[in-house]
């Protein structure tokens, strides 16, 4: 199997994500990028796990699968909450405490 | 080591006796101040009673030995134990914090500072008597420690809220400075103890094997003990945290601290820094003694150029202690023992000499020394017991200040073998020099204060002429002890010597005498 | 196909130690029957609420006890992933006293302003859920799951308060910095996997070990796990979100967030370094060195800068967690495994009790003054003796002076870092000593302001302290001197725990 | 250091008695009485005087007794045994393996001194109840008189240099308390404050030298003689044994010295003694006749060995101690000239009579030397008792000779008789004490072969005879002045300076008899001031004779009471008993010092106690020659003052009218104000003030400028380093290591933006970059 291409693979998404994450001042556009880290973690381990023959990995992938559903939803209401009192989902006019 | 274990009980009933007060004034949520006060002085005039109790039952003719010494389990995981115990060096400074604690108590009777609170202060006072205590008595390491650093917050706080005008800044820096040696000392007591095996924090233990160790480390480990202790000293470098604590320290912050807490520094060198670590004593000794005798010069200059009484007074600490540590320098038991007997001579006269500051406050409500003047003809008796403390401060014999500074100044002579002699005999000479200087801030403050006529008028406004009253009963009273230590010390100096001399030759034995 | 197939045939159901797992179903079944409730009682019953969270906790801690009294010393179930041992069973208790203390610290505090308290409690007790799990999991999988049970109620709590802008901000940067930092956690849990074929960390551990030396992919797998918890302990540079959080979440909330959520992130930083990764110290041990240094100092003398007490504490606790990682740095030399282990546990249950006091102090004194300004404080000391003491020896004990829970735990600390007699040791207590100097700089601060500064606008009514903050104060306060002064009461509990499997000693 | 018996020869024991071993009661009794008044003085019928006198009486008995005793013993030795001083000591401290001893050391020295002081205390005790009465601190004033004599006795009867010192110190003490006694005057505190100030300058030598003295000697003397290295009678010995280093001896020789010279108020250190007049006069009378200033010479005395071998007296050129000694003497001499305060001529005559002791010490004239201080005690204390009876009955508390004083030998017959006794005394006039001894200083200073120093001695004698003839002319010849004349003077004294009226203040208090003196004008005084000046004045005539070397051997009485005998004591401790000694090898007169056991050589089978010294045959030519020199001076400052004062001669006024060649003279004996200037401008501008006003100036400006300068100095630089050093450097250090951690704060602040994509950049890049790190090191 070719297993460097889907590590290639999945360390280019997870660039991407941090990238995202980094550059993105939308909540929503970061909430994503963090989908794609997470997606290129799933990559990752289901390619280990195809490699060494062992389940583990995908027991973890769908842990993943479930617990980043939760995340997104969690986000997703943070995100509303802000939204509805300052009418903006742009994490930067979030900077009322600093120092 | 080898130690006497009978009446072990008596000597953490005479440490933990204050808390116990302490614990009854908390409990007493709405008492009056009188009942405060009662409460306080009944405190401490007991634990002074247990400790006089403990002079008496001490066996003066092994005073070389631990004596009451009690070894309880404690921190069992890190081979820290509860152990405790007096020989010749430590009982005398023991009691001596008593006396001083029981006198603070009595003329704090009628002489509690702004801004009043007296159950705060009163437990304040009795905290520190415990921490004090403790320090003397420690035979453990780590117990030492917490007792070292007990005494700290009290002295905080009594510096902070009660103090003078710079009160806060003069606190924080009090405690950061002190807090910072005593960091680098734990440090290196861990580092010491790893390099011994690892086997017990005992101080007796330690000296049988701190000789073991490898020189050049034992030099590291005598650094972060020497920041800790020159610090509380405090010696030369490390020094400037004492004026402003003395300065905006209330009186009786003032006397405990030049009486005991200065006392904690140079006891540590004596009962911890020499005998467990000689090598690195022998490699640092000229450092200790330069640092010294340039403190006694560099004191008595900074003396010179005050114009506040209580500072210069501070400023005079710096010096006696020089002489101190020159004493202790020499490595010699004839030196230490000097140093023995400057720490109490020095506790006795400057802690007076604080009180009296204090007095002056009050009645003049400066102390400006120019604004001062004429005492002798306001106030003879308080004028002429001041006189008496600066003679004694300034060194003359048949006084104790002279038994602790002649001596440490002869020792100098010839230092314990391994030590290069003309350096020490340049430091005898040095310090000689430091008399005359001390006579010289010593008898000009006097001159100015006590000597000529009466310039009330010029202080300000004539309200507080009337406060010019002589000496009260409570400062009498609190005072007598003190006075009467001076003098009987000063015509008898072998009572403390002969308590002394046992106990340091055994300490000193790695330094050949 | 076929593969999953095969394994399916294998596949027996695992048997449980219902026993063991007592504690957590415990809370599970509280945490149900909470919410259940809270459907179900009207406004003036919610009340109920507040005693059946604090009874379970109390509840849940039975089982803890009996299990630590059990003979049986390890229980281990799901072939070793999921471990009961002293170790667990410590953090457990700590876990759960530390959510009893800040149920009492809420329990007055949420009353103020409508909003829902049952979700307040669901979320506490279930968040306190995925700690309890933490202290046993000994698999990346379990680590994974139970660091986000735990964390996304805290993401919920730190915004509990819906309409306060400032719990929003603190709950959104919260969230995302956190799901971003186990994101990247997760990408070296993968890699990870894949250079130990295997989640289950003593194999992990024995695999690494296997080989002498390691390959670039061990090195980023162990820093980005480390990455992933160093976030949880707001370890500088990773505390970033801290401050903000806890300045604006609700203070009930930032208490139980420096204190529990702190010490979950440093059980599986010590059951990962411990387990899986002991023997690739060169890669872990600078990288911890590094982080305890610039966390120690860091937090500190940007906390010699703030104004808001809540703040300065943060950054207090962040320079607290550089103390505890201090050991950490040290702990793959020979012989130091076991004293660093126990000084994180005794750290650990310390702080707990200090910065637990130190809170409700806080909380105590935003009764009256409805203000987060240290010069609040000014002469609190005047009209409020008890609470100026108690907040006095709570901030000494954090500064570790004697006679005070504090000192014993820093000075452990120091123990351990001495005893491994290396350079880095030495070196690295040298900082420690200096920062625990300067950290007495806004400790002072406070006591300052308490003690000697005039009452601002002198206002001296006296505060009204409600009886679950005293409770919280006495338990808080008691434990502090009884650490302090008879140190071998917490020690006792820090040297029986012994990591299952660990391979340091 | 054991020996055959055979060259051993056991001699009578030597007389004791109850007194001798009991002398240490002497400085106790003060010490005690000391204490009393200060405690129960105030409620004293008379002010705890009475306890004061009742003391000094007791040690005077004691003194006397002991004195006594102490012949007894002499004559009960052998021509040329060595007597054994008394020696009792008893362990004071012990401390790290050293003894320190208290104890008593009694010798001929010893007794001297000690009579000497009781006598003197006691007299000036009871003229004090009379010039002090009424004094607001008469209580104070006595205790500290009496602790002052005490600390001097103890001093003298020191055993070891530890006791020595104290006594030194509480004597310094005392001084400064009494000195300053009227501490309302500034100038008074300040006189005080520069007394005690510059002895204590002088003090550091003498810590130094003991120390050195203890370590250089402790364990020779532990050896051979049982003693400590404090013990005076070891050091002594050990000094004389050969054992000592040259160098460390003469060190120590030379620290002592300046102790004495600070003490002693010899040149430089001499300043601080005129300024000490601010006291009272009986204070004055006391510190500068028998006791204070004569503890520096005492010092020397005591410890001669040290100085002997150390500074290498009778060595040739002279040594430290003598041109120390004779520069005092003309200086200081010179000085008194231009004084018009008659305490401050008297103060110099002390200083330069001082000057005298030092150079018969320095020249090996230890006899004389001792038999100085003797003599010059009692006529010294006389005059300046003299001088208080004046200021206090007569002058009204002045003591401006040239304003309130003259022609008052008519009215104060006593005073003036018992004034000129001590000036003659003072000059040394035959048959006057002085004679003898500063005579005999003189002479064997020529014989011991300094001729140089002899010839400064004979001007210093032509100079006091001057200086005294122009003090007694201005103050009991010519017209009475000022407060002498009777004018109430209350203005000009307060015009003057300070020094010319400290007695004021004696009677602040009651001003009725202020009063009283400003109505009738100057009279005797009363019988507690005369009956001290009549006793002394007898002692100043009759002292002398102690030691009359001119009538021959059997009148050196002093020689054979005090002097002690130079032989090689064998051993001091033998069983026979205390006091008993074995002596060989006694070293004749005829042999020079140099060959001499003690002197120079060391001994062979013992030790010295003291070093072996010549003695000047008497011959009346010099002695001739030393009168001539002194009646010399005495006639030209007679003839001087003559000129002055003789204005008003009626005859000669007739004279010159008649005769005109005399209109010159006429004019020069008329216009008063043209003789005074005669005298002033052209004799005293001419003689006087080139040396004596070139010494004065030098002495105010350069040497006191010195010691001011030095002190401002000492301020200036402690400010300096208070404000720079302490302030800035040291202390600023921590303050800025404090903002500086703030500062670091400050800069790590901007991380905290609060902008959530930053934070997660940090984040990562912080991982990013320590996994790049350990990647590196790590593979």
């Amino acid at each position: 199997m070719f297993v460097n291409q889907f590590l290639f693979l999945a360390a280019v998404l997870f660039c991407i994500g941090v990238y995202g994450v980094i550059a993105r001042k939308n909540a929503v556009l970061m909430l994503m990028s963090i989908e794609l880290i997470l997606n290129s973690v799933n990559i990752n381990l289901l390619t280990f796990a195809m490699r060494n023959g062992s389940t583990d990995g995908h027991t973890f992938a769908l842990y993943i699968i479930a617990v980043a559903a939760a995340e997104v939803g969690v986000g997703l209401g943070l995100v509303l909450l802000v939204y509805r009192n300052k009418k903006t989902i742009s994490v930067d006019e979030l900077s009322e405490m600093r120092g | 080591m080898n130690m006497l274990q009978e009446n072990n009980w008596l000597l953490s009933v005479g440490t933990f006796l204050p808390l116990l007060g302490v614990v009854v004034l908390l409990l007493t949520p709405k008492a009056s101040d009188q009942m405060v006060k009662l409460v306080a002085l009944v405190t401490s005039i007991a634990t002074l009673a247990v400790g006089v109790y403990t002079a008496l039952k001490f066996d003066f003719d092994q005073a070389e030995k631990l004596q009451f010494v009690a070894d309880a389990k404690w921190i069992s995981v890190i081979k820290s134990s509860y152990l405790i115990g007096v020989d010749g060096i430590s009982l005398p400074l023991y009691l001596l914090s008593m006396i001083i604690t029981l006198l603070v108590v009595i003329y704090s009777l009628d002489h509690v500072p702004s801004p009043g609170k007296p159950k705060a202060f009163f437990s304040l006072l009795l905290v520190l008597q415990t921490g004090m205590a403790g320090t003397f008595i420690a035979q453990d390491l780590i117990l030492f420690f917490v007792f070292f650093e007990l005494v700290l917050l009290p002295m905080f706080f009594l510096i902070g809220v009660w103090g003078g005008e710079q009160r806060q800044y003069a606190s924080i820096k009090f405690f950061l400075y002190t807090m910072f040696g005593s960091a680098l000392m734990l440090v290196a007591f861990l580092a010491l103890f790893f390099k011994t095996g690892a086997e017990s924090f005992s101080i007796p233990y330690l000296i049988e094997n701190g000789g073991s160790i490898a020189k050049n480390i034992q030099i590291w480990i005598f650094a972060g003990m020497f920041v800790g202790f020159a610090v509380k000293v405090p010696m030369f470098p490390f020094h400037t945290w004492l004026p402003d604590a003395h300065t905006q320290a209330p009186t009786q912050g003032s006397v405990i601290l030049a009486a005991i807490l200065l006392k904690l520094g140079t006891y540590g060198f004596v009962r911890i820094a020499l005998p467990i670590l000689p090598d690195a004593a022998r490699e640092w000794a000229p450092y200790i003694g330069g640092l010294a005798v340039i403190g006694i010069i560099y004191g008595a200059l900074g003396c010179l150029a005050q114009t506040d009484m209580k500072r210069l007074i501070a400023f005079s600490s710096v010096a006696h202690m020089g002489f101190v540590m020159l004493g202790i320098s020499t490595l010699t038991s004839f030196g230490v023992n000097a140093a023995m007997f400057g720490m109490v001579a020095h506790g006795l006269i400057t802690g007076m000499l604080f009180f009296i500051a204090g007095s002056v406050k009050e009645r003049y409500h400066t102390l400006e020394i120019s604004k001062l003047g004429g005492m002798l003809t306001a106030m003879p008796r308080l004028g002429w017991i001041f006189g008496f403390c600066a003679m004694a401060s300034l060194g003359l014999p048949g006084l104790a200040g002279f038994w602790g500074e002649f001596p440490a100044i002869l020792s100098a002579y010839n230092p314990a073998e391994g030590l290069n002699e003309t350096v020490f005999r340049v430091f005898m000479v040095i310090a000689a020099l430091g008399t005359v200087l001390a006579a010289a801030y010593l008898l000009w403050m006097f001159q100015r204060i006590a000597f000529g006529t009466a310039k009330n008028s010029s202080s300000h406004d004539h309200s507080h002429s009337d406060d010019l009253h002589d000496v009260t009963t409570f400062e009498w009273i609190a005072w007598t002890p003190l006075l009467l230590g001076i003098l009987v010390l000063g015509i008898l100096p072998n009572l403390l010597f002969s308590v002394f001399d046992p106990a340091v030759q055994i300490t000193l034995s790695a330094f050949g005498g | 196909m076929q593969t999953l197939n095969i394994f399916a045939a294998q596949w027996v159901a695992p048997t449980i130690d219902y026993f063991g797992l007592a504690p957590e179903l415990v809370l599970a079944g509280g945490l149900c029957l909470v919410l259940m409730l809270d459907l179900f009682i009207d406004e003036r019953k919610k009340w109920m609420l507040t005693a059946i969270t604090s009874f379970t906790l109390l509840a849940a801690m039975v089982p803890v006890l009996m299990l630590a009294l059990s003979e049986t010393e390890v229980r281990t179930m799901f072939d070793g992933r999921y471990v009961v041992d002293n170790f667990s069973l410590v953090m457990k208790a700590v876990f759960l006293l530390a959510g009893y203390v800040v149920v009492l610290l809420s329990s007055s505090h949420i009353e103020e302003g409508e909003y829902w308290r049952g979700e307040y409690w669901f979320l506490l007790l279930t968040s306190l859920l995925g700690m309890l799990m933490m202290a046993s999991s000994r698999d990346l999988v379990s680590i994974f799951v139970a660091l986000e049970f735990l964390s996304i109620p805290a993401y919920m709590l730190a915004a509990w308060r819906k309409r306060d802008p400032k719990s929003n901000e603190a709950g959104v940067k919260y969230f995302l910095l956190g799901v971003f930092a186990s994101a990247v956690m997760l990408y070296g849990m993968s890699l990870m996997y894949g250079v130990a074929n295997s989640t289950l960390l003593t194999e992990i551990g024995a695999k690494i070990t296997a080989t002498g030396e390691f390959s670039a992919v061990h090195a980023l797998a162990v820093v980005f796990v480390v990455v992933g918890f160093a976030f949880k302990v707001s370890a500088v540079p990773f505390h970033t979100w801290a401050p903000d959080t806890y300045e604006g979440a609700p203070t009930p909330v930032t208490a139980f967030l420096s204190v529990a959520s702190k010490a979950a992130g440093f059980v599986a930083l010590v059951v990962l370094l411990y387990t899986a990764f002991p023997l690739a110290q060169d890669i872990w041990q600078p990288f911890i060195w590094v982080l305890s240094a610039l966390t120690m100092t860091i937090g500190n003398v940007l906390a010699l800068k703030q104004h808001n007490i809540v703040r300065m504490i943060a950054y207090s606790s962040i320079s607290q967690g550089g103390f505890v990682l201090m050991p950490l740095a040290v702990a793959g030399l020979a012989g130091s495994g076991t004293t660093a282990l126990r000084s994180v546990v005794l750290y650990m249950i310390v702080y707990a009790a200090t910065n637990l006091g130190v809170f409700a102090i806080i909380l105590a004194v935003a009764n009256k003054t409805r203000s987060g300004e240290i010069s609040s404080y000014g002469g609190l000391f005047s009209y409020a003796p008890t609470l100026g003491v108690l907040m006095t020896l709570f901030l000494a004990s954090l500064a570790g002076i004697p006679p005070l829970g504090g000192w014993i735990a820093k000075f452990v600390a120091f123990q351990s870092l001495i005893q491994s007699q290396s350079t880095w040791g030495y070196a690295l207590a040298f900082v420690g000593a200096v920062n625990s100097v300067v950290a007495f700089g806004y400790y002072g601060n406070v006591m300052r302001e308490i003690w000697m500064r005039p009452v601002p606008d002198s206002d001296t009514t006296l505060i009204s302290v409600p009886g679950s903050l005293k409770l919280a104060l006495v338990i808080t306060a008691g434990a502090t001197l009884v650490f302090g002064i008879l140190p071998g009461v917490g020690l006792q509990f820090a040297d029986l725990a012994e990591i299952a499997g660990a391979i340091i000693r | 250091m054991n020996l055959l018996a055979a060259e051993t020869e056991v001699l009578a024991p030597l007389a004791s008695g109850w007194f001798l071993e009991n002398a240490w009661l002497i400085p106790v009794i003060p010490a005690i009485a000391f204490a009393l008044i200060i405690l129960i003085g105030k409620r004293l019928p008379m002010k705890g005087s009475e306890l004061g006198v009742a003391s000094m009486l007791a040690s005077l008995v004691l003194s006397a007794g002991a004195a006594y005793q102490w012949i007894q013993r002499v004559n009960s030795a052998t021509e040329e045994q060595f007597v054994e001083p008394v020696i009792k000591s008893w362990s004071w401290w012990r401390s790290g393996g050293f003894d320190f001893g208290i104890g008593q050391h009694i010798d001929g020295l010893s007794v001297v001194v000690l009579f000497v002081v009781a006598f003197i205390s006691t007299l000036v005790q009871i003229y004090s109840l009379e010039y002090l009465r009424g004094d607001r601190r008469y209580t104070h004033f006595f205790a500290a008189l009496t602790l002052f004599s005490g600390g001097m006795l103890a001093m003298v009867l020191a055993d070891n240099m530890i006791l020595f010192l104290l006594g030194w110190e509480i004597m310094g003490l005392c001084s400064f308390m009494l000195i300053g006694h009227w501490w309302e005057e500034d100038a008074n505190s300040r006189a005080a404050l520069k007394a005690f100030f510059t002895v204590r300058t002088g003090d550091v030598g003498l810590l130094v030298g003991i120390s050195m003295l203890y370590f250089a000697a402790n364990d020779w003397t532990q050896e051979n003689l049982g003693l400590s290295g404090f013990s005076i009678r070891g050091i002594s010995a050990w000094a004389l044994s050969g054992e000592p280093n040259s160098t460390v001896i003469m060190v120590a020789a030379i620290a002592l010295f300046i102790a004495s010279i600070g003490k002693s108020g010899q040149f430089p250190l001499h300043t601080w003694l005129p300024d000490a007049m601010a006291g009272p006069t009986p204070v004055s009378s006391l510190l500068h006749s028998s006791t204070m200033v004569v503890a520096g010479v005492f010092l020397v005395a005591r410890l001669y060995p040290v100085f002997f071998v150390g500074l290498d007296i009778l060595g040739s050129g002279g040594n430290l101690i003598m041109f120390i000694g004779a520069i005092t003497i003309v200086i200081s001499a010179a000085l008194a000239f231009v004084q018009n305060d008659i305490k401050r001529v008297l103060a110099y005559s002390t200083v330069s009579q001082l000057g005298y002791m030092m150079l018969g010490l320095g020249a090996g004239a230890w006899l004389p030397a001792v038999f100085h201080i003797f003599t010059h005690a009692f006529f010294k204390a006389c005059l300046f008792l003299g001088a208080g009876s004046i200021s206090h009955s007569a002058s009204h508390h002045s003591f401006d000779m040239k304003r309130d004083m003259g022609g008052l030998r008519k009215v104060m017959p006593i005073t003036f008789t018992t004034w000129i006794i001590s000036t003659l005394a003072l000059c040394g006039v035959f048959p006057f004490s002085g004679f003898f001894s500063k005579d005999e200083i003189i002479d064997n200073v020529g014989n011991n072969g300094y001729n140089t120093f002899m010839i400064v001695g004979l001007v210093g004698a032509f100079m006091t005879a001057a200086y005294m003839t122009r003090a007694t002319y201005l103050t009991f010849f010519g017209e009475p002045r000022g407060a002498s004349a009777g004018h109430s003077s209350h203005e000009p004294h307060d015009a003057h300076g300070s020094h010319d009226s400290h007695d004021t203040h004696g009677d602040h208090d009651d001003h009725a008899s202020h009063d009283a003196h400003a109505s009738h004008g100057p009279h005797e005084s009363g019988l507690l001031i005369t009956a001290p000046l009549m006793i002394l004045s007898v002692l100043a005539l009759g002292s002398g004779l102690l030691n009359a070397t001119p009538f021959g051997e059997s009148w050196e009485r002093m020689k054979l009471w005090v002097e002690p005998r130079a032989v090689e004591v064998v051993d001091s401790t033998y069983p026979g008993g205390p006091g008993e000694s074995l002596f060989i090898n006694v070293p004749s007169a005829e042999e020079g010092s140099s060959k001499s056991v003690c002197g120079t050589a060391t001994p062979e089978k013992g030790v010295c106690y003291a070093p072996k010294l010549e003695h000047a045959k008497f011959k009346w030519s010099k002695a001739m020659l030393s009168m001539v020199i002194v009646f010399l001076g005495m006639a030209v400052s007679w003839i001087l003052s003559m000129l002055l004062f003789t204005k008003r001669d009626a005859r000669l006024v007739g004279l010159t009218q008649r005769v005109k060649i005399l209109g010159v003279g006429h004019r020069f004996l008329v216009n008063k104000y043209y003789l005074d200037d005669l005298y002033e401008k052209v004799i005293v501008r001419s003689v006087a003030y080139p040396i004596s006003n070139a010494a004065y100036w030098f002495n105010q400006n350069i040497l006191d400028g010195i010691l001011h300068s030095i002190s401002n100095l000492t301020r200036k630089l402690s400010g300096w380093v208070y404000k720079n050093i302490d302030q800035r450097v040291v202390d600023g250090t921590v303050n800025n290591s404090a903002t500086f951690t703030k500062s670091v704060g400050t800069a790590a602040q901007p991380t905290q933006s609060g902008k959530v994509s930053q934070y997660g950049a940090l984040l990562f890049s912080a991982a990013a970059v320590a996994a790049l790190v350990l990647v590196i090191i790590n593979t």
